[in-house]
């Protein structure tokens, strides 16, 4: 097989898994027992903490753990929302967000709060002009992700921060596209809050954080026990964190190089296929972009169709937009950049990893040229003809 | 083929597609369009700027589809939906071609999954369309014949 | 060692372990990705939740799967107040729920919402009259845990059910500490909303699940992707859920058995511990308890002292209270009870699982009554003589 | 001893006794009662009824605490801490055993879980109060004396 998919989810490195096992297996206490063997696990707990805060370059009270980035998503957008609910009910965002902060956005408004959802350009990156133009007196968070999960284009999120910093307004970024990618440490984006979600960088299902700047107001999401300074309550995943930690710290090891080689695939990858089918954009390109992710459109083709092609030839790829699994609309990301619903749905999104090879590469080129070639054979909008009736 | 979907209940946005899906997608039968002369009725449906979109063609000898061709913009189940129904359709007279329903396509196809049910709606709607088409083009051939 | 604390946290069943394995390490797709290879996940995942609804007595869709129990309590507690918001803001509860329900409620009074904390008697269960008595025209909510973690104490679950159905009130329970270990299926409870949690019955830490009765209005908690019939968003952990259905097919199949023989060894202990060492008293004693369960209470000593004495000699049990494990506060289960702080501070927990043995009883028994002997000799609410000065 | 409460500034539940301070728990120094005709001093601080208690005696002979003794109601912390309070005090004049602070019990001890240190100020606050309860004999001493 040649997994291109990326940006959804990744092989549990084995190294991650053998770092995991012995606390599925031998410590196996809860973290939050009063005797030694709890203890063993809580010290794995910690541990795993003060690995993951040097990895961000913070405080290890600053990182809390999550079930998920969506849950790391939900607890800062929400948990921010409902700590500083006095002084103000606006919340800034923008149109591309993943949905774990897009439909959290959307619940808050249905709860009396005001979100500006700020526009993209064509190239998928927001104007920091935009987003100071949508902040108001009583605008509480920002909200505005690192990479996009669909087209790769990174946000200037150092200049919102700054911004934000300079209003006194706290500010999120979702980093689940770029934590134990980037070759700095998330912490200097500057952001109060930050997402990351492990299964994104070879680490387990299962396991996510938020980075919480020493003082910003959070309410917790789940509350119950005082686990997590009493910001996420719930027995600890004792393995998940660990295995969190393990595939942070091994994922930032190889960064610096990985992207290099990503790059350069993506780059090879984008170069051949626009000379080999004609009509095809990549969207997104003139924009900053991680190095791995690759959004193209192809004319007259249906994205959800491509992706099942490729897949009957053992390589998978996703559709650019929620669409083409099973959602009948369309990408909210293309659309935002200004395509047209037809053009959103047919894109698809090739994401790289560190599986992936050179020959993957022109193997992929050539099964993605033969099916899109088909499906245009196929397709009634390359039709030119309209019988005269 | 396991089909979790179905079998749940559950609605999330994952695919299950059995092989005779595959099959009408990776070949789907009469694909194509008619030429003019040949053309006897022809349908359209969807509108491409949003959702997929199909052309059917048809020739019809003896009130009996002869003749059928599509082209589709669409999903796969869209595709193969097309292709099954085009095979139903063929050689079928009017009337019958006429009481061909989506769930005879999607039977006729071992099952697709819930969330694409509606794709198999468009291939029986361009026959209709065309079978109109049909009608209204031997209405007028009538007119002039007269 | 002799681990009696299952009421915290199980062992992982190693034909548990075997069965997530190939889905950490193999199968590692992304459930929602639209090609073969996520499908396999989205197979295990669905697979899951079949079994599982087969031990719960429910239909599939009934079932959503959460990362603890604690996320369960939140989004069954949290989703219906915030569902039923129009129709009243009045929920019923006990004093004794589990932190995950009590500080939920908790949060819910700061959000306008009015809570009955329903109290107990001195046996720990609740009479149905005290519920019946609570309930009012906007009561939205009751929410009554099955068996308590501390003293193993069953409330009257299928009697509030009903009451609860007369009156067209959702009623919640909490059964973390009875899923997988009772002999009836949960749902012959009658609840329109169960908790369960796996590491509480030799399942993965990290997956949890709710059964949501069809038709029960619920807001989700978690907002983001559509997973879980939009209930729950965020990627799911394959290994975790598949782990959790394995652990409660494995667990409900031995149910019985295990009953049985808990109830002796429980029974043991107390007989024995009652005439090895005077002034211990066994609370919940005379209500109907889980078997695995024994709460005591010891004159003049703390139960953390008691705790690492017995930590020291290899044997785990906890705490009756949170207080000993840090938390100043004694137990509320406890107070609610009746017992004065002091009692409470005398208290410890010890809760049996498939590992305990019969000589580990007689074990305990013995290393019990020094430690507590000991500890007497220490204190100094055993001084009779103070210096008149 | 690894103790990621402290290097983490991790605030929950779980606490870390090192060997030192398990040591004193599991052997205290100095347990027991004086007997009435030893007790120059008396102290009890803490309200069991809502926490933990302690109870210590001294014998003070030219200034200097001869004899010490406590009991106590409470967590390894308190028995811990109270245990190397009475080491500390043991054999120090009047003076210098006012000045011993619970840092100092806390420090001899080479640490202790940063949600027990209240513990440690329970032993200092009896020392505390059986020396001022040894003065106020001393001066009602002194008046009967004159
Ligand atoms: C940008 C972004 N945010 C949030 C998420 C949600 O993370 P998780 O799948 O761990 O819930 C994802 C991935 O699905 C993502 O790509
Ligand atoms: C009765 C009860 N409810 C809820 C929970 C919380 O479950 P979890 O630890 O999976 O969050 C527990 C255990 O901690 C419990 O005993």
């Amino acid at each position: 097989m040649i997994y291109l998919d990326y940006n959804a989810t990744t092989p549990l490195d084995s190294r991650v898994f053998e770092a995991m096992a012995p606390y599925m297996k031998e410590r196996w206490g809860n973290p939050s027992s009063p005797y030694s063997f709890g203890n063993e696990a809580r010290i794995a707990v910690e541990k795993a903490r003060r690995s993951v805060a040097r990895q961000l370059g913070c405080k290890p009270p600053e990182v809390i753990f999550t079930s998920c980035g969506t849950e790391a998503d939900n607890l800062a957008v929400r948990g921010v929302a409902n700590a500083l609910r006095h002084r103000g009910n606006h919340i800034v965002t923008t149109a591309v967000e993943h949905h774990a902060v897009l439909n959290t956005c959307r619940a808050l408004e249905n709860q009396g709060y005001r979100v500006s959802y700020v526009p993209v350009e064509s190239d998928g990156a927001v104007r920091i002009g935009n987003v100071e133009k949508n902040l108001s007196p009583d605008t509480i968070l920002i909200t505005i992700m690192h990479a996009n999960n669909e087209t790769g284009v990174i946000q200037p999120v150092e200049e919102i921060a700054a911004l934000a910093r300079k209003r006194k307004i706290v500010f999120h970024t979702d980093a689940v596209q770029t934590a134990g990618k980037s070759l700095s440490p998330s912490c200097e984006l500057g952001a109060d809050l930050i997402s990351f979600s492990a299964h994104k960088f070879y680490g387990p299902k299962g396991a996510g954080g938020l980075f919480v700047r020493q003082g910003t107001p959070l309410d917790p999401l789940l509350t119950g026990g005082p686990h997590e300074r009493n910001l996420r309550a719930g027995t600890e995943n004792v393995a998940a964190i660990v295995g969190l930690s393990e595939a942070l710290a091994l994922a930032s090891e190889s960064a610096g190089s990985e992207s290099g080689r990503l790059q350069k695939l993506r780059d090879r990858f984008e170069t051949r296929i626009k000379s080999a089918v004609p009509r095809v954009k990549i969207n997104g390109a003139s924009a900053p972009r991680v190095p791995n992710t690759s959004s193209l459109t192809f004319d007259s083709v249906d994205g959800e169709s491509i992706v099942l092609g490729l897949d009957l030839r053992g390589i998978y790829v996703s559709t650019g937009s929620a669409c083409s699994t099973g959602d009948p609309a369309p990408s909210h990301v293309l659309l935002a950049m200004g395509l047209s619903p037809k053009e959103a749905q047919g894109s698809i999104r090739i994401s790289l990893g560190k599986h992936v090879r050179e020959e993957d590469i022109d193997t992929v080129v050539q099964a993605l040229t033969d099916t899109v070639t088909r499906l245009r054979g196929i397709s009634s909008i390359e039709t030119t003809r309209v019988p005269s009736s | 083929m396991d089909t979790p979907n179905e079998q749940s209940g559950y609605a999330g946005p994952v695919l299950f597609y059995n092989e005779e899906v595959i099959d009408h997608f990776t070949n789907p039968r009469n694909v194509g369009e008619l030429p003019e002369e040949e053309t006897d009725g022809f349908g359209l449906v969807g509108d491409p700027s949003c959702g997929d979109q199909m052309k059917l063609w048809i020739s019809v000898k003896s009130e009996r589809i002869e003749k059928i061709a599509f082209k589709s913009f669409g999903c796969p189940g869209a595709i193969a939906t097309s292709s099954m129904l085009t095979a139903l359709a063929k050689g079928k007279s009017i009337e019958e071609a006429r009481r061909i329903s989506d769930d005879d396509v999607v039977e006729a196809l071992g099952g697709i999954p819930e969330r694409k049910k509606h794709c198999s709606l468009l291939g029986v709607l361009a026959l209709q369309a065309a079978i109109k088409d049909w009608e209204k083009r031997r209405a007028a051939g009538k007119e002039e014949g007269k």
